[in-house]
């Protein structure tokens, strides 16, 4: 076990952060809402010439072959960065196609993911119905290579940009797991009328790939709350240090400086969790409530942060065009996607009972 | 203690009720209490109708509008106009200005604006606040020197909730640079948005929204009869003022109305063979925060409220800090109710309520930040209810 | 709807306030440790003078005929003192008995309640079973006049001193309450084998009796908590006030003065809630649910204010000598008396989904 | 990073398990960790027997019987100690006044109580704190006054832990009252606890046990050559212990081993048809805190941990603040487990763990009290790490 970030990881996070930086057009640059941005695809295709989204795939299906830890500490810039990327969606849509597609659909799905010609993503959102990877109600008809979907599937992040999705739908005996080519997005509303798809997998096949795959997925979330976390902190005490108030810098402030303190308390633990969280992706079989664990860490990190360092920052901190309440904004949809917090520690919960203590060393 | 209305305040009630419920305007209703959601024009017919029934500002004087109730009254009066769905009449008018004009303003300056303030003809907008005063609101800058029968004000104020629509502004000045103690050298003068040297700027907030904006003051003239009271003493006034505003924070009227909504979107939410209110976990959250709503709105109904002989009860500070708080929880939960639907902003993909909940619990972050934050009030306990001075 | 205290409660709580500090000897004054206390019958007896016990009781049936107004602001006093006493447990006791047994029985024992010279607690726990009101593992078997218990009751608050108990037992077709007059009592735990027994209501009376019973038992506790937690705080305050470090008052650091705010608004809600309780059990039929959220406002008033309080004192805080680590001690017992606190917040979610909202007016 | 153990590191984890699980005396594990059911006999026997293993204090230069271990391997050897239930060692004699002696000793101080130390020969206790010198620890006020090679030793001590079994006790002093800054005139003594002029005032907790006493100085006599390092640096090496002793605050293994132990009650207590653990709420805190200590566990491996240059690393601040919020939480969700159970503190009447639920809840709310406070935690992580001075 060793938890410590290597040089090569480094040279990467510098490598990712440049990119970002020369192509960066956050939405409190421009002074727009802190609304969950469309897909920009320049910086997507800069990340993809840094090799980013093929990190944590086999050189075999056309990717980088390096693994979580890189994709993590890849993930923690875009999340300082404060732009938002399709890069935990196109982790689940291809971890689910690495698990369940024949070799040549893989290598080539994987393959044009790396080098940035197509953009997979995962569609399993339904409006009105909370949080559940399984028993959707999309309809999946038919039989062999011949199935058709309905129904409708939103909100699905990115809908508008992505070249496939990947579809839960009830097959009658269970939940399948479809690949759609023909992507026809109403803003993130994706809605199905006999629309053609190709099985992937179904029964308990399809339910461990989507649970692998969305461990997976919010591996690289916390990944990216780490850094939004990192980023609203540093904000935070160098305002702190700055800012004046009845003559003194806020810094003079003890009622400040402490809470202060307890975020960053609360950060360190979040990294340790998030880091631990690219060592459990990058296991197999991936340990799903492992990463349920460190993404419950990760949560109550996030909102204690995010909502701390607007609070410290005072009026500014809620305005579209000052970057803190952008990050707070995207820490609170991080917390929520696939699931809330309440969510994850249901799920912890009703699995409680089957182990005594929990072992870090699996 | 007696937990039973009185035949008299069970009457009371009733005509709140049929009022709220069968006689004022449907059509304003309808539009939901949002702020940013009505139009201006509906805040203002919305607040005359009330005027004109003596519902506006009961807290006021009986003489400028007001009526003469007793606490528990005021609070009926607020529940029943919550609960209907009424929107409640601007603060701005009500719970801050007008009570300062009507305690410490002149007779003619009584004359003049209570009437108007009260029917909402004249809008007005709060000017405290500047850059580099925040929680630090004696630091204030903006400065206004006698100039004849004029005053003539330059300077800066930020955080001027609604100031766009508003046709006054009630600002704190500096008239005194050189008095001893910063906040003896305040004045509390009330200023036509239309004069000229007046510039509004939007600022937009993280939902998108533009509900709070900079005015800026450039060579301002304001004739000197527009000074509230003694000249430096607008500090006490505006003490005054945000003992009263307090406990309009408190917000417990529009907080239950919320969490009901949230609680009725939870009952619509699909979770396995049932609703998302069948989820334990969920609802304990809900069953949490109605305890908390519940001990708060006693604690409104206990803490006689309001500013006491000029000066501000410091236990109305529990009300803003701990309503405030209560609820952005509830906003928060709202997020979790929207669950994945909470990820769209775009009400052509989810419902209206879950494409709002993420933007309204940012925006809301500002209930702990404005009006004095939770840091301000918490050195009011400190200071003056429990006596500790650092 | 009026939450301000009369002239005749003020007078009352000066009364008991008096009576408690001439007879008075709790834990810390002699330095032995914060364990539940055994009954002082002392003390009692001195309250009984006062008419405390008798508060809430009707005339008719020896009583005073007063209300739980009253009870409260004498348990408030109670909860200051930090002298442990059968308030809550003889009101529970009580509560069923009204509700429950033949007339004469009734004024018997109320009477004999009210004068001092019976003490009636309830036997509702058993060991190595969460709290439940209902269906316990104490058997009754007979019919008619005619029962007698098996099985144990632990911990039996009081047991050795009581003169009557009234315990729920398994009748084979649901829940029973029984009076038991012999009390043997090993410490607080009592066997019964085959011990005979009354029964005083069973089926839907019995539930009802005792949901109605527990929460105005709750309501007393309320204000018991309600009195240790001003204590605590204002001792607290003081302490903040005098002590020094770093040459300073305490009162200097803002981490901690702002931190005391923080137990201020949360023993000020606790005030509105406790006396809101006994608002409630003072009507016909009781609002149990409304006294059971007024009881979870409390747990947490109690555990913020107990536990800040010790550790503003800190080292002194956790020591037998000093008062302010007993006030906590009673309070952490208070929240766990019936029930755990999310004991009563599983009760009332239970119940969210049959109201809109709630309405204080009932 | 990397997760799974190296071969090397994975047969080091099977040595210690067979260790401390089949070769480490079974009857001083029976009795549990809890220091006060121990028998002060058997907690030097326990201590002796890993001394001769050499595995009492890794930590220490290997000279002096430590290990050449790498942090992960202290962590295993840690781990699989606490898992086994062995008592470990006396933290007075490992953690803090060993590494001290073992930096800043002479040669001869380390020969001579180095050995004693670690095999437990000799019981250390810790004189910092006195009554008016707290998380101000540097306004103690404990003189010694050199008198020809002896030093005079007066003043008082408190919240000394287990100083009624201690042989000797490692105490700051104040060696020079006119330094300009008061941590500048302190120094680490070393003192017989037999020595004549001291006495000890057991203190009372809350729990109705001695853990923690008074400790009184009067004219004691103490030979000079048992001045740890230099006069008046006192300071500088009482941080660095400081900075030790948070690390092994952390707790981990002792929590971990509580929460264990307080699930396995909860699948005992019957609640309805099922157990208290099938409780959704019940369950949901036992995940809450499952997921907290393995964030604690892991941010223990990573920060490096203990003092660094004779410094303290300011990070390890986080594992005593984070390590004892845990471990007070842990033991609160144990009280509600014992349920109705926990109004008993007589083991006749409920099973001992229920008895001992309230009064170790109420006694451990010291863990954020001693060994530098939680406000003395954040204090550091804010001026040491954010660098927000005041």
């Amino acid at each position: 076990m060793d938890l410590n970030i290597t040089d090569e990881q480094k040279a990467l996070t510098e490598a990712v952060s440049g990119v970002l930086a020369r192509h960066g057009n956050p939405a409190s640059n421009s002074g727009v809402s802190a609304e969950p941005a469309a897909h920009d695809p320049k910086v997507w295709e800069a990340l993809v010439e840094v090799g980013v989204p093929a990190l944590p795939w086999s050189e075999e299906d056309g990717g980088v072959g390096a693994g979580f830890a890189e994709l993590t500490v890849a993930a923690a810039e875009v999340g300082k960065s404060r732009i938002h990327l399709p890069l935990a969606e196109t982790v689940v849509a291809g971890a689910i196609i690495t698990r369940t597609a024949p070799d040549s659909l893989r290598r080539e799905l994987i393959g044009a993911l790396a080098e940035g010609s197509a953009l997979p993503v995962p569609a399993l959102d339904e409006p009105m119905r909370a949080w559940s990877p399984t028993a959707p109600t999309v309809r999946a008809e038919g039989s062999g290579e011949s199935w058709t979907l309905t129904g409708t599937k939103a909100p699905v992040r990115f809908a508008q940009d992505a070249t496939h999705v990947v579809v839960s739908a009830d097959t009658g005996s269970g939940t399948g797991l479809f690949l759609v080519t023909d992507v026809q997005a109403k803003g993130e509303s994706l809605t199905f009328e006999g629309t053609s798809a190709t099985l992937l997998a179904d029964g308990e096949q399809a339910e461990q790939a989507l649970a692998e795959a969305l461990a997976l997925g919010g591996a690289v979330l916390c990944g990216e709350a780490l850094g939004a976390m990192e980023e609203a902190l540093g904000r935070t005490t160098e305002y702190l240090r700055t800012r004046k108030q009845f003559g003194m810098p806020l810094a003079a402030f003890q009622a400040l400086t402490h809470r202060a303190a307890d975020m960053y308390a609360e950060l360190e633990l979040a990294r340790s969790a998030a880091l631990f969280a690219a060592m459990v992706a990058d296991d197999d079989p991936v340990d799903v409530d492992a990463i349920a664990r460190c993404r419950s860490v990760v949560d109550r990190a996030g909102k204690l942060v995010g909502e701390e360092a607007i609070q410290m920052h005072g009026g500014v901190g809620v305005t579209a065009e000052y970057a803190v309440g952008h990050l707070t904004a995207r820490l609170t949809q991080i917390a929520r996607t696939w699931g809330t917090p309440d969510d994850r520690v249901g799920e912890l919960a009703a699995a409680v009972g089957g182990h005594e203590s929990i072992s870090l060393l699996g | 203690m007696q937990r039973r209305l009185s035949e008299e305040d069970a009457a009371f009630q009733q005509k709140m009720r049929t009022y709220f419920t069968d006689e004022f305007p449907a059509e304003l209703k309808e539009k939901g209490t949002n702020r940013n959601d009505l139009d201006p024009q509906d805040i203002r017919r919305s607040q005359a109708t009330l005027a004109e029934a003596g519902l506006a500002a009961p807290g006021w004087p009986v003489q400028w509008g007001g009526q003469d109730w007793t606490s528990l009254q005021k609070f009926i009066w607020d529940s029943e106009m919550r609960a209907a769905g009424v929107p409640p009449p601007l603060p701005f008018n009500t719970s801050m200005v007008g009570p300062v004009i009507a305690a410490f303003g002149s007779e003619e300056l009584k004359e003049r604006f209570l009437p108007k303030t009260l029917s909402c003809e004249i809008w007005w907008c709060q000017g405290f606040s500047e850059p580099d005063a925040g929680s630090d609101l004696a630091s204030l800058r903006t400065t206004a020197v006698k100039d004849g029968d004029h005053y003539v004000v330059n300077g800066q104020k930020i955080w001027t909730t609604l100031a766009q629509h508003a046709d006054w502004i009630f600002a704190l000045v500096r008239t005194d640079p050189n008095a001893e103690k910063k906040q003896r050298g305040i004045s509390f003068l009330l200023i036509d948005m239309k004069s000229e040297g007046i510039t509004v700027r939007p600022i937009k907030t993280l939902d998108g929204d533009v509900e709070v904006n900079e005015v800026f003051f450039e060579d301002v003239r304001v004739p000197a009869d527009q000074l509230v009271g003694e000249e430096n003493k607008g500090w006490d006034y505006a003490k005054f003022l945000l003992g009263n505003e307090r406990v309009g924070v408190a917000n417990v009227g529009l907080v239950k109305k919320t969490l009901a909504d949230v609680k009725a979107h939870a009952r619509e939410v699909t979770r396995g063979d049932g609703t998302l209110l069948d989820d334990p976990q969920v609802a304990a959250r809900f069953a949490r925060l109605e305890a908390d709503l519940m001990a708060l709105e006693l604690t409104v109904i206990r803490v006689s409220g309001g500013s006491k002989d000029g000066k501000p009860d410091p236990a109305s500070s529990i009300l803003k800090l701990r309503g405030s708080e209560l609820q952005q929880d509830v906003l928060e939960l709202a997020i979790d109710v929207a669950g994945p639907m909470a990820a769209s902003w775009d009400d052509s993909v989810v419902p209206q309520w879950a494409a709002d909940a993420v933007p309204t619990y940012l925006n809301f972050r500002k209930a702990t930040i404005y009006g004095g934050s939770s840091e301000v009030q918490r050195s009011i306990i400190a200071t003056g209810i429990l006596g500790l001075k650092g």
